[in-house]
């Protein structure tokens, strides 16, 4: 078999992506060129430029023989990550320039790469192909975890490579037990093509292998009970780091869970629909409790991920178009607020700020626009109306009752109630105790450049969600014909 | 006149906006942008009240904006006989609540534009003929409370007892913020329980719309209808006080600035009742029809349990609180008739304590800025001090005992004959026993604050109602008497409504 | 009958060499016991017709990854420097063994459960195939890798560097003086 | 050959794998461990290899084969790093973050 | 220019309230006092000319009847309730009643309250105007639920008005104890107009339940009349009331509002003809207060509480009358009670006013110096002892020929026994106060306070007087059937009325006799001083209904609030607990990890 230039068109996105990285390589090895923030301005820049590229450049089509798949579901996912990146990089210049000023370059090139595994990911529908740029999004991680290692601020040099060897330690037994799954499901199925996964006997072998994998995966979007490393690597590590480490690797993980399951096996979900309602039950239990007793924002937010993931488990649990869809549309509100809400962090910590809720004390005394940007985060977090939270929640709801899940339902509803309890106690810091410093918080250009996107984003798709919706929608039709719901088994 | 609906709901939340461009030092500028916000609305109800045509009846002035097509969720508005009563009491509370809070200090811009905001709510919901929209609506009006009640409230001690004393460990019980937060996880987790119910309806009818309308014409099937009632009473109900889900609104109410006492205790609880009758009863009839009973022995508990609750408390505010909890037991008791009269009852009480405790909140305020205890007990002797106070706590504790000549009366008398006729006769005793309890603690309440000798020389800043609090008291108390001696003003819109939303429950239950 | 018995010994090395490095108390001992599990894996391999990837498992792991364990050992022995140990923590064994031994019993459960898995084929597979496949197939697979161990050297040497340390302190703008 | 006994090996080495990774303190004793994990992988896809009769699973591992490198290396500038900042490589010991 | 009588009607009905608006909403008017009073007397001379008018167009065509009614609540497509105004026998009199009373009040208050600030008098008149509307509402009521709205607004001025001095604990209290007692009663009768409505589907008097309805909704009902006109047990409001000015006292708890109860039996009587059950309870609770006040009345040393328990017990007669079945004996009663009884408690006012107490003790020897009111008094006292002619020996005569002709013999002997003990205590009251020697510095120095205080006296002292010859008219207008004839038992009435005098004479009139005749009265003092039944209502409020809202109020607070906080507390806790799972050591993290891959694939393969 060989392969043209045209097999290349469905990548456009990704090799300009892979270019950029060259570029801001050889841009920071040129040190003299003038190094500092210009490497996370490019790297920004890029990310914005193909972001926008992605709307004009069609990327439709089957590449490498069937290796690769282009269109609207691959689109919508490239998009989430080029926004979630372009953001990251932005609120990162003024870190990075500040905490790590030798190694500023590197920090982007290795996000710009981790950024490229993920870009992949939901066109891909080979398992070798899978299991690289898996690898290629997670190893970077790692080590841009461990990057806070010399900044001595609240003792961040000390925990950094803590929080990193565990998201490590964490990460590849959890690599390792997907790749044992995927060499089950690979082995018994006898090929890599993923969209013929689905043809082989089902066996016990063959389900534990899938299980196997959705457990590795798991590890990724931080699903309990593979969620430990998530509060202590974000508690670790660099803010704007964390911002993009809560958001563009999880919804990748949500991107190979769909092709493994949703394409792969998306034929039998009564193999796999159990597992991911258990671990949205135990997400969102765990998450939205845990994150009650937190004093430090970043944990806080930590915990509240790991129930926002339980709410995107429901989503897909509830298969078909009507759930793929919802999970697509929570990924992107979940991705802008929670880019934003930690940016947020970011802006106050760097001011002086400890991460502690008590830091946020006052701050609608102090920077006005900064706590609304977070109470406005903090509402689309915990799903209330006219921000895009509120939408995705409700999305999710929709399509779980549709799909027979009423219990499920009640438990998110009930729960979501619970987050907004300790959402609220950051609200409550910010607006009704009287601030320590009363000084303004300083925030540099950049940073501030990322929150307005960020809120945009919020309140844009908070007021008009329509548009969003329905290109999830597009995105979620266009994958490999998924079963329709009444073959769906309810689940007791 | 299309948009008239469409006008009223925005133009508070117009003026929230528009607050946020007067700079807060210019304090009168920022109350007079209020106040014009909220005589847009009153207005604007007023039309709606004169342009309504009751001989027409149904639906009227709507209007219809798309929102989101994909889930049919669109911005429908109309209004019935009900919308227009209840909004003539949003637009009245409103604009006394302005009034009354005319005086506020601290940080008072922000706070016109939460409390125009929640006013953009509550408005929304009485025209709102989209159920998700409803919801929407419904949220808008319940959280901003958070913050009126965090930042502008008051707090205060409870002393530490009972079985579950080890939570003091971790609460502030009784601070402003322990009752913000309170209310709004309380009411949250009653909004939870309505999305569901809502989704459920959604689901079920398999119309892809949320248009009330056609959700109201689809055929539930009676096990859905069972368990869904009673999550949407619950869900409803815990903002309009059922017991034992009205926790909130003694320490919330407690809590609040007086505005927005007033506005919750006068609109926001109506919200409840009006979303139990308008969402569960009418639409779904089955489920109101099983569940009738026990909604009506709580709504009596209510009664007799508030009144007897208020009579124990020594806080003013609590109170009247405990007397709101009672009171809105008389709306649901009169939902729960499932009679023309006592859901005519029921949303005139709506109506009707609305005013009363509205006017209630805004005479306590004015007790309490100037007297700084709300202590009853250390009162004493105000008559003489503030006389205009003591005749207006008067008129509103007579509406409260539902005396002849106010609205009260002629809202209980209704509810009790509605509860006679029902299938539950026995009702109206303890409805009526809970209005003689009112009798005790409001008059009680009324001889220890304005009556005997005083007041102490402590009281040394009492002082009769001032300028635009004499607007906010006067709007309210001759609305309490106007309302009593010439009820058919609003219950003609109203009577011309429960007949229809009664069909559906009439039938299944037989009655003629 | 020769398969089975090569196979049964091969697999008793492997299995006791890698028991050995999971309990064996000296580190630099269970590094070793390590390649001997690596090489062992390579002679599986072999009997299992793929002697390229043999190779490379002989010089990848036993040749690198070996080497850079010792490495490691070397680099963070404890400043006393009197035992090199592999400490395995008391407590933990107990539930470490429950849940080995619960994740084999689910394997094996589910090895048991599945009906014929069919026979190994005696098809040699050649080393051009391989390569072929690398280039054709694969070759967006393989580029990506390329990314991916250029990433890995970035980041480890980022990671591991020590001489930033002292001049990142105090900061210095990330603007070099003109010239 | 039956290919039962070799995907049972790989799962006595990957559970093997799983107790050191559970019982080592020391982080390098930890990452030995999950090499012996990802070794029974590619005994798996050696084996899958040998029963479908193609170069697949062959080249399958030898991609595994890389990326656990990969990893390891990582690994190992990881473990460097914890042991300048702690003086120390015990997983256990490095709990400084919890709750 | 021709007056329609439903013009007449509604003039007289609403002048007095805008005239209480007028006085409550200007406030330059009520802070003056005087203008206020005058537009309130204005005011209500208007209605008395429009009521005299009627009762002169009623008496000139005695039959018919005026009816004119809207509808005011609607329910569905019918009608839930009207309001109106019924002109016929029955109303017009009461009317008249009512206006000439309540005039007659406020002239005289004009001078009784002189010594009162201004604003305060502005406030009284308020009420009095607010007064006379309410109870016009009431008489001139087309059906029970607007007689309930102005039942209920009587009740209003009535605690306004005994409250008025509210800086006074005591009057407070007394205001308060009116409202609540009354209140409490209408409970039962708002209870009796729902099944009435629920049962006939109109408020209207002339409607007839089903036998066993009649009888529970004319005994509801006639619980609230128990509540309002102070029979037993519901009495005690009633004495606690004469802490408002006694003008007040005059109007509200002698002549007109106590007798609405009353009013209500007479007007409502078809309905309360349908229950033997309700007659023969109102025969016996009638006749039982009727003695039982009496008993009190004799040992009270307040002039206004003799008075106030002498009411209870007329109201007492008033009631056994129509139990028994003589509307007319009611009604007559009621309309000579009203005169003579407002006379009585004006000259008290008069008195007190005088001696600046209420006091028996504090009086004496008045007569020399407040002459016409001595007289006026007298007459007064003299009708409310039954002695012919004045006017309540005739009402009381048809009341006592009434039991005979219904057989009641036990209530008989109880309204005889209250007819001698009527007498006793009025000539106790009128001999401790007007004769003997002045015990106080005031009474020495007692004087008349001008013809506004006077006029009224004399006024109401005629018609107590001569209001018995006018029995027939009275009754052609009532269109009822009324002959005077002498009875057995109405000579043995007036005899026990000669000899409660003569009793009394002995007992009080006789300086020295005073202190042998309060121990011959003595039980009856232990007795009347214990005020059992005040004190079981008092035991009621207090030790249950407050204890009991107290326990709610904790149970509130600590239980039912206590559990939701208790599931905060606990969810908190939780997230506490849970928090340790994240131990902080990475291999808990990676066991988790085992673990939950263990679970999960043993799930899906074994599950």
């Amino acid at each position: 078999m060989t392969f043209s230039v045209a097999d290349f068109a469905p990548l456009t996105l990704d090799l300009a992506l892979l270019a950029g990285l060259v570029l801001v390589l050889v841009v920071d090895l040129d040190r003299a060129a003038g190094a500092g923030r210009v490497a996370g301005l490019l790297s920004a820049a890029i990310l914005a430029a193909i972001f926008v590229a992605s709307f004009f450049v069609d990327t439709s089509g089957s590449a490498f023989g069937g290796a690769y798949q282009g269109g609207a579901w691959a689109l919508f996912f490239k998009r989430v990550f080029l926004f979630s990146g372009a953001v990251a990089a932005l609120g990162s210049v003024e870190h990075v320039e500040a905490r790590h000023p030798r190694r500023q370059g590197e920090y982007y090139v290795l996000l710009l790469a981790s950024l490229l595994g993920m870009t992949l990911l939901p066109g891909v529908r080979d398992l070798i192909l899978l299991m690289v740029s898996f690898e290629l999004m997670g190893i970077p991680l790692f080590v841009l975890a461990a990057w806070a290692k010399t900044d001595e601020r609240h003792g961040a040099a000390r925990y950094a490579p803590e929080g990193a060897l565990k998201l490590y330690l964490v990460g590849v037994v959890s690599t390792a037990t997907t790749l044992f799954g995927l060499s089950l499901v690979f082995g018994l199925s006898g090929t890599t093509n993923i969209l013929r996964l689905g043809a082989a006997s089902s066996s016990p072998l063959l389900t534990a292998g899938l299980l196997l994998m959705v457990a590795g995966m798991g590890f990724k979007i931080g699903a309990v009970p593979f969620h430990s490393w998530v509060p202590d690597t974000y508690q670790a590590a660099g803010t704007p780091f964390v911002a993009f480490l809560s958001v563009a690797p999880k919804i990748a993980g949500f991107a190979a869970l769909a092709v493994v399951l949703a394409i792969g096996f998306g034929s039998e979900p009564a193999a796999w629909r159990p597992t991911l309602i258990a671990l949205s039950v135990a997400s969102m239990l765990l998450g939205n409790l845990v994150a009650l007793a937190q004093t430090n924002v970043k944990r806080l937010l930590a915990y509240s991920g790991i129930g926002q993931i339980g709410y995107m488990l429901m989503a897909f649990a509830a298969v078909g178009p009507g759930g793929m869809r919802t999970l697509l549309f929570y990924t992107a509100a979940y991705a802008t607020t929670n880019l934003g809400a930690f940016l947020v962090v970011e802006a106050v910590s760097a001011d002086g700020g400890d991460d502690s809720i008590a830091s946020f004390a006052g701050l609608s005394r102090r920077s006005p626009a900064l706590a609304l940007a977070m109470l406005l985060f903090l509402l689309s977090l915990a799903g209330i109306p006219f921000v895009v939270g509120f939408w995705a929640k409700l999305y999710v709801f929709v399509a779980a009752w549709e799909a027979g899940l009423e219990w499920l339902v009640v438990l998110g509803a009930v729960l979501a109630v619970v987050g907004l309890f300790y959402y609220m106690q950051i609200a409550r810091a910010m607006y009704m105790v009287p601030p320590s410093v009363p000084a303004r918080v300083r925030t540099g250009r950049a940073l501030r450049a990322a929150l307005i996107v960020s809120i945009a984003g919020v309140v844009g798709a908070g007021l008009a969600p329509a548009p969003l919706f329905d290109d999830a929608a597009r995105a979620a039709e266009s994958l490999a014909p998924a079963p329709a719901t009444e073959t769906v088994a309810r689940v007791p | 006149m299309e948009h008239l609906l469409a006008i009223i709901v925005a133009a508070p939340f117009v003026a929230g906006v528009l607050l946020l461009l007067v700079p807060e030092v210019d304090r009168l500028m920022v109350r007079l942008v209020a106040l014009c916000g909220a005589s847009v609305s009153l207005a604007g109800s007023v039309l709606v009240a004169t342009h309504y045509d009751l001989a027409e009846g149904g639906l009227q002035l709507a209007a219809s904006y798309p929102l989101v097509p994909s889930l049919g969720i669109a911005l429908r508005l109309a209004a019935d006989g009900w919308s227009v009563s209840l909004l003539l009491l949003t637009g009245i509370i409103t604009f006394a609540g302005v009034l009354a809070s005319w005086t506020l200090r601290e940080r008072s811009k922000e706070f016109y534009v939460f409390l125009l905001v929640l006013v953009a709510g509550v408005f929304g919901v009485f025209v709102s003929q989209d159920l998700f929209i409803f919801f929407l609506f419904y949220e808008i009006a319940v959280l901003p409370m958070y913050l009126l009640i965090g930042i502008w409230g008051s707090s205060h001690a409870v002393a530490k007892d009972g079985p579950f004393h080890f939570v003091w460990k971790l609460f502030d019980i009784g601070g402003r913020e322990y009752a913000a937060m309170k209310l709004t996880l309380m009411l949250l987790v009653g909004s939870a329980l309505i999305l569901v119910v809502i989704f459920a309806m959604y689901v079920e009818a398999g119309q892809h719309t949320f248009d009330m309308s056609v959700l109201g014409r689809a055929r539930y099937p009676r096990s859905m209808q069972i368990w869904a009632f009673p999550l949407l009473w619950l869900g409803f109900g815990s903002l309009s006080g059922v017991f034992p889900f009205h926790t909130w609104s003694p320490d919330g109410h407690a809590s609040a600035p007086t505005a927005v006492s007033m506005l919750h205790a006068g609109v926001l609880m109506k919200l409840g009742a009006f979303g139990v009758m308008r969402v569960g009863m009418v639409m779904l009839p089955e489920g109101a029809v099983v569940w009738a009973p026990m909604v009506g022995v709580i709504a009596v508990v209510n009664i007799v349990y508030g009144a007897l609750s208020a009579m124990g408390q020594k806080d003013l505010k609590y109170i009247i609180a405990y007397s709101s909890v009672s009171h809105m037991g008389v709306v649901m008791l009169g939902a729960a008739t499932l009679t023309t009269t006592g859901w005519n009852g029921a949303v005139y009480q709506m109506f009707a304590h609305g005013i009363m405790t509205g006017l209630f909140f805004a005479l306590v305020g004015l007790v309490y800025e100037r007297a700084h205890t709300r202590s009853v007990p250390s009162m004493g002797g105000f008559g003489k001090a503030m006389p205009a106070v003591a005749v207006f706590f008067t008129l509103a504790g007579l509406s409260s005992l539902g005396l002849p000549g106010t609205a009260g009366f002629v809202a209980e008398l209704m509810v009790f004959i509605g509860a006679w006729q029902s299938a539950h006769s026995w009702w109206a005793i303890p409805g009526i026993l809970g209005a003689f309890f009112t009798a005790v603690y409001v008059l009680r309440t009324v001889r220890m604050i304005f009556w005997g000798p005083g007041p102490a020389a402590r009281f040394d800043e009492l002082a009769d109602a001032r300028r635009t609090e004499w607007g906010a008291l006067v709007i309210l108390g001759a609305a309490l008497i106007v309302f009593g001696v010439y009820p058919a003003l609003i219950l003609d819109f109203i009577n011309r409504t429960t007949p229809h939303y009664l069909g559906a429950v009439k039938e299944l239950i037989g009655a003629p | 009958m020769m398969d089975q018995l090569a196979f049964g010994a091969v697999s008793a090395g492997l299995l006791l060499s890698a028991l050995l490095v999971v309990s064996t108390r000296n580190l630099v001992h269970a590094v070793l016991w390590l390649a001997v599990t690596l090489v062992m894996t390579a002679v599986l391999f072999v009997t299992l017709s793929a002697p390229f990837v043999a190779g490379i498992q002989i010089l990848l792991y036993t040749g690198g990854v070996i080497t850079l364990m010792l490495f490691g050992v070397m680099l963070t022995r404890r400043q006393d420097g009197t035992r090199i140990e592999a400490e395995v923590s008391p407590g933990r064994r107990g539930p470490a063994l429950l849940a080995a031994a619960a994740l084999f019993g689910v394997l094996a459960g589910a090895l048991s459960k599945t009906p014929k898995l069919g026979a190994t084929t005696s098809t040699v597979t050649p080393t051009e195939a391989i390569g072929h496949s690398f280039l054709t197939d694969n070759v967006l697979a393989f580029e990506l890798l390329s990314v991916l161990l250029l990433a890995t050297m970035i980041g480890s040497i980022a990671v591991a560097r020590r001489h930033d340390h002292a001049a990142e302190t105090k900061p210095v703008g990330g603007r070099r003086e003109p010239g | 050959m039956a290919l039962s006994p070799y995907l049972l090996l790989a799962a006595a080495l990957f559970s093997i794998g799983v107790y050191g990774v559970l019982s080592r303190r020391n982080a390098i004793g930890v990452l030995l461990s999950v090499e012996l994990m990802a070794n029974a992988v590619n005994i798996n896809l050696v084996a899958f290899s040998r029963a479908h009769g193609t170069a697949l699973g062959q080249v399958f591992a030898l991609f595994s084969i890389a990326i656990t490198v990969a990893e390891v290396v990582v690994g190992l500038a990881l473990v460097i790093l914890l042991y300048r900042s702690r003086r120390d490589v015990l997983v256990d010991a490095a709990s400084d973050l919890k709750g | 220019m021709t007056v329609t009588p439903l013009t007449l009607a509604l003039v007289a009905l609403f002048t007095p309230l805008g005239a209480a608006a007028l006085i409550g909403a200007v406030t330059p008017l009520r802070r003056r006092g005087t203008p206020a009073a005058w537009l309130s007397i204005a005011a209500v001379m208007v209605t008395l000319g429009c009521a005299a008018r009627l009762f002169m167009l009623r008496l000139a065509q005695p039959d018919g009847e005026l009816l004119r009614t809207f509808a005011w609540l609607p329910s569905g497509s019918s009608t839930l309730a009207e309001l109106g105004v019924r002109l016929d026998g029955v109303s017009i009199p009461m009317f008249l009643v009512l206006s000439v009373v309540a005039a007659c009040v406020q002239v005289f208050s004009l001078g009784y309250m002189a010594d009162e600030p201004a604003p305060a008098r502005g406030r009284y008149f308020a009420y009095h105007s607010l007064f006379v509307f309410s109870m016009g509402l009431l008489v001139l009521a087309p059906n029970l639920l607007e007689l309930f709205i102005g039942w209920e607004l009587v009740g209003l001025t009535s605690y306004l008005l005994i409250g008025f001095y509210y800086q006074k604990p005591s009057a407070a209290q007394a205001a308060i104890k009116a409202f609540w007692v009354t209140k409490f009663a209408d409970m039962a009768f708002l209870l009796g107009l729902i099944l009435l409505v629920s049962v006939t589907g109109s408020f209207s008097w002339t409607a007839s339940p089903p036998a066993p309805w009649a009888t529970a909704i004319t005994l509801l009902v006639f619980v609230g009349v128990m509540g309002k006109s102070a029979q037993f047990p519901l009495h005690i409001w009633l004495p606690n009331a004469m802490e408002g000015p006694t003008p007040v006292s005059a109007l509200l708890h002698a002549a007109t509002m106590v007798a609405a109860g009353v009013y209500l039996i007479v007007r409502a009587h078809p309905l309360f003809a349908l229950s033997e059950t309700t007659l023969a309870v109102m025969t016996s609770i009638g006749a039982f207060t009727a003695l039982f006040a009496a008993v009190i009345a004799v040992v009270q040393t307040d002039i206004k509480r003799v008075l106030a328990y002498s009411t209870c017990s007329q109201l007492g007669y008033m009631i056994a009358a129509l139990g028994a079945g003589s509307v007319m004996g009611g009604y007559f009663h009621l309309t000579t009670h009203a005169c003579f009884k407002a006379l009585l408690f004006l000259g008290a006012g008069s008195v007190i006013h005088a001696v600046h107490s209420n006091e028996l003790a504090h009086m004496g020897g008045l007569f020399r110096r407040m002459r016409l009111t001595g007289v006026t008094f007298m007459i007064g006292a003299l009708a409310l002892a039954g002695v012919p002619p004045f006017a309540g020996f005739f009402s009381k005569d048809l009341i006592l020929e009434a039991m005979v002709h219904g057989e009641r013999w036990l209530p008989l002997a109880a309204l005889l026994a209250g007819a001698f003990l009527t007498a006793l205590y009025m000539t106790r009251v009128v001999w401790l106060t007007f004769f003997g020697e002045p015990s106080t510095e005031h009474a020495e120095h007692a004087h008349e306070h001008g013809a506004l205080m006077v006029a009224p006296l004399v006024v109401l002292a005629v018609l107590s007087a001569g209001a018995g010859f006018f029995g027939k008219t009275l009754a052609a207008v009532y269109g009822l059937e009324y002959e005077f004839s002498l009875t057995p038992v109405g000579v043995a009435g007036s005899a026990l009325g000669l000899l409660g005098i003569l009793a009394g004479w002995f007992a009080w009139g006789r300086p020295g006799k005073t202190t042998r005749a309060f121990e011959l009265v003595a039980p009856l003092g232990t007795l009347a001083r214990s005020g059992a039944v005040n004190r079981a209502w008092e035991l009621g409020y207090r030790q249950v209904l407050m204890v009991a809202a107290e326990l709610i109020a904790w149970f509130d607070r600590y239980v039912v609030d206590g559990v939701m906080n208790f599931i905060a507390w606990a969810t908190l806790r939780l997230g506490t607990r849970l928090r340790r799972l994240t131990t902080g050591n990475a291999q808990d993290y990676v066991y988790a990890v085992v673990a939950g891959a263990v679970v999960i694939a043993a799930w899906g393969i074994f599950g």
